[in-house]
């Protein structure tokens, strides 16, 4: 158990790293240190995704509950970071460029992650029988994390088509020194940490309210 | 293997045939598919005038019809199945994937019938040229053929759940994001008179996409068609 | 909740007089301060969330066991 | 030779409990007719015994010349009647039939079908829509569609559902000749048709 209170403090160190520790790049002043919660966020979003997808493809295989069970706990989770990094970005952004929203390629493939996790509790929510419910999710779930990777190759060709001008882009690759590097690269352990947590916690909770008081009748 | 192979083609080729006779007699998907877009059609050329839109807006507004009216039309194949209770009958005669390949190419030749009418119209209704035409033919056919793809599977996933019209759009929406994108800066490309070269990149994402659909639809198919 | 944002204002303003402030728009700090918060409200409220639905099922287990007892 | 092997089969939709340890064993010349008032899962029985639905928990084998035969291929032992199969309304008897038989893998076969339209009854309408159809005759031509392809197999929900005394007689010498010689198994809440069974199952709590 003690783990779990380490990962606390070193959280606490992430943090302090992030305001005081990291310097910040030039032309984005104090907003650099968005960076270092930001992008883990968008990170946890798609690894949630890759973990859901592939519980989905157990679920398939072994038509076992549990499986899909874990596969909508990871989707939850992912969705809830996936709401932060939408935040989060658009925030970022509106400091950077003064506008809260303009299809950046980042802002653009999280949003579409957003898409895809509506539409896997929509589709959820709209089946009673849960082996059906369970057997349709996880080929949905299985289908949308096969066209993922395609946006990486697609998304910027959507930003060509609507910002001609290359400022936008410029932000895209930032130079970390040594510092900004590690206060990053911590984030990214920290909160994959969380998340694993945080999907433990979940997955219990959930088998827990399923458990069956056994009474152990004596005849 | 290539006994088997034959039967499938064969069987999928049944399934094909009598949909097409069912379709004749009732013309229930094509109708709707070709009036939504017409209508789409009519609706946004009268709001625009005489105006000439730059061509972003108009390669943009051209895959959006297209991509409604698939989610007008293209669900129907399954989800009549279901509604009229023949699904169980079609799923005691032949296997789950001569079924979806049957059920495929039937929306892939509506699709493209729909193409037919509608495209030719768009560029009249929009007075604008046609540009490099072979690049808009081959963005054109690979994007639809990626649609239609999408649009089967996840019909096939819709027909099994309640709701089903309003989910149809919600769930291929995300799923089909890279082909609409894609096919929006192929059909720029094209509009603007780039030869077939520069437009190479879109077509290779439009048929790679194409591929990986295909096979995860066939390989997860059988899943959503046995209930359990 | 008061005594929180007192103390995070505190450090901000030791921290940008102990630092040359070389960024043009001071308001920056302030804004990651916001993105920090929003990331850890959030996630604490789905901590919050997962905490009541624990105490649900508690509830559950002990009527559960009380009803076998009788 | 074929044979059906049923250990405990059980069925549960969201945790309500259809029916457990269902077991059975039948071979040609032996049928079973399953009992239970509506809603008591005799349908859900025969639908699981037809590889449409699966069971919760339980073994269903088909054996032929003792090896057992793969789930895919089932379907062509099966012949299955049911309320809940549809055949394609806006299709004449003729076309539906002929895709069936042209999807097992039997070719038009003309013949076969209107043999069994006319021992049916139904010979003459073979080319009308079946939604012009009285569910009576749809009920007849769902026997037509169930021995196209003669299984060895004959699953039939409520037999005589529509049918006047005329499509009752034809559909009992039809069940007795199944008995002769292959598998027949009915779902029927009729007393009088229990009498095409052997075994008997009653299903429902």
């Amino acid at each position: 158990m003690w783990w779990k209170f380490l990962l606390g403090i070193y959280m606490i160190f992430i943090i302090l790293g992030a305001f005081l520790y990291a310097p910040t790049a030039k032309g984005l002043g104090e907003t650099t240190r968005i960076l270092f919660f930001h992008v883990p966020c968008a990170w946890i979003a798609t690894l949630a995704f890759l973990v859901s997808a592939a519980y989905s493809i157990r679920y398939l295989r072994s038509q076992n509950m549990l499986m899909d069970l874990k596969a909508t706990s990871a989707a939850q989770i992912g969705l809830v970071f996936t709401i932060l990094a939408t935040v989060t970005g658009s925030i970022w952004a509106n400091e950077i460029w003064h506008s809260y929203w303009n299809w950046d390629p980042r802002e653009s493939s999280i949003f579409i992650l957003l898409l895809i996790y509506a539409a896997y509790f929509a589709l959820r929510s709209a089946i009673e029988e849960k082996q059906q419910k369970a057997r349709l999710a996880s080929v949905y779930s299985i289908i949308a994390f096969v066209t993922v990777p395609f946006l990486i190759f697609v998304v910027p060709r959507l930003v060509e088509s609507l910002h001609p001008d290359p400022l936008i882009n410029t932000q895209g690759k930032i130079e970390m020194d040594s510092k900004m590097a590690t206060v990053f690269f911590g984030s990214f352990v920290g909160f994959t940490a969380l998340f694993f947590w945080m999907l433990y916690l979940k997955i219990q909770t959930v088998r827990l309210s399923q458990v069956k008081i056994k009474v152990n009748s004596g005849d | 293997m290539v006994k088997r192979t034959f039967m499938l083609v064969y069987n999928s080729l049944i399934v094909f045939q009598k949909d097409v006779q069912l379709e004749f007699r009732t013309r229930f998907s094509i109708n709707a598919i070709i009036l939504f877009a017409i209508t789409t059609l009519t609706a946004i050329s009268f709001s625009v005038g005489p105006a000439k839109l730059d061509i972003t807006i108009l390669s943009a507004l051209l895959w959006i019809i297209l991509f409604f009216s698939a989610m007008t039309g293209l669900s129907h194949i399954f989800v009549r199945e279901e509604e009229q209770q023949t699904a169980d009958t079609l799923r005691l005669v032949t296997s789950p994937l001569a079924v979806f390949l049957g059920k495929w190419l039937f929306n892939v030749v509506l699709l493209f019938a729909l193409e037919i009418i509608i495209v030719p119209l768009f560029f009249i209704l929009m007075n604008t040229s046609g540009g490099n035409s072979n690049l808009l033919l081959m963005v054109l056919f690979l994007g639809s053929l990626g649609l239609s793809t999408v649009s089967t599977i996840i019909a096939a996933i819709i027909s099994q759940a309640s709701a089903r019209g309003a989910l149809f759009a919600v769930l291929a929406f995300p799923i089909s994001l890279p082909i609409i994108i894609t096919s929006i800066h192929g059909t720029r490309l094209a509009l603007e008179g780039n030869s077939v070269s520069t437009g190479f990149s879109d077509l290779q994402i439009l048929i790679s996409f194409f591929i990986v659909i295909l096979t995860v639809s066939i390989l997860t198919f059988e899943f959503i068609w046995k209930s359990n | 909740m008061e005594e929180i944002i007192t103390v995070a204002q505190t450090a901000i303003d030791t921290l940008n007089n102990s630092q040359v402030n070389q960024s043009s728009e001071p308001s920056g700090i302030y804004v990651v301060m916001w993105v920090t918060l929003i990331v850890w409200i959030g996630l604490f409220s789905y901590l919050y969330y997962l905490d009541r639905q624990i105490k649900k099922v508690k509830n559950k287990i002990e009527i559960e066991k009380e009803g076998i007892g009788k | 030779m074929v044979k059906i092997k049923a250990t405990n089969l059980s069925k549960k939709f969201n945790e309500r409990l259809i029916f457990k340890d269902v077991r059975f064993e039948l071979q040609s010349r032996q049928s079973l007719v399953v009992t239970g008032q509506n809603g008591s899962g005799k349908t859900t029985l025969i639908r699981i015994i037809s590889g449409l639905l699966s069971p919760t928990e339980g073994k269903l084998v088909f054996i032929k010349d003792n090896q057992e035969i793969e789930l895919q291929q089932i379907f062509a032992f099966i012949g299955l009647v049911g309320p809940y199969l549809q055949l394609y309304n806006n299709l004449t008897a003729m076309e539906n039939l002929v895709f069936f038989s042209k999807i097992r893998g039997l070719g038009t076969n003309k013949s076969k079908i209107l043999e069994l339209t006319k021992q049916m009854g139904l010979a003459g309408r073979e080319l009308d829509y079946v939604k012009n159809y009285s569910s009576g005759m749809i009920q007849r031509l769902k026997f037509v569609f169930a021995l196209l392809h003669e299984p060895p197999i004959l699953l039939v929900d409520e037999p005589t559902s529509n049918l006047d005394e005329k499509g009752v007689e034809i559909v009992y010498g039809l069940l007795n000749k199944q008995m002769e010689d292959k598998i027949l198994i009915v779902a029927t809440n009729n007393p009088e048709e229990s009498r095409f069974g052997q075994t008997h199952i009653h299903v429902g709590l």
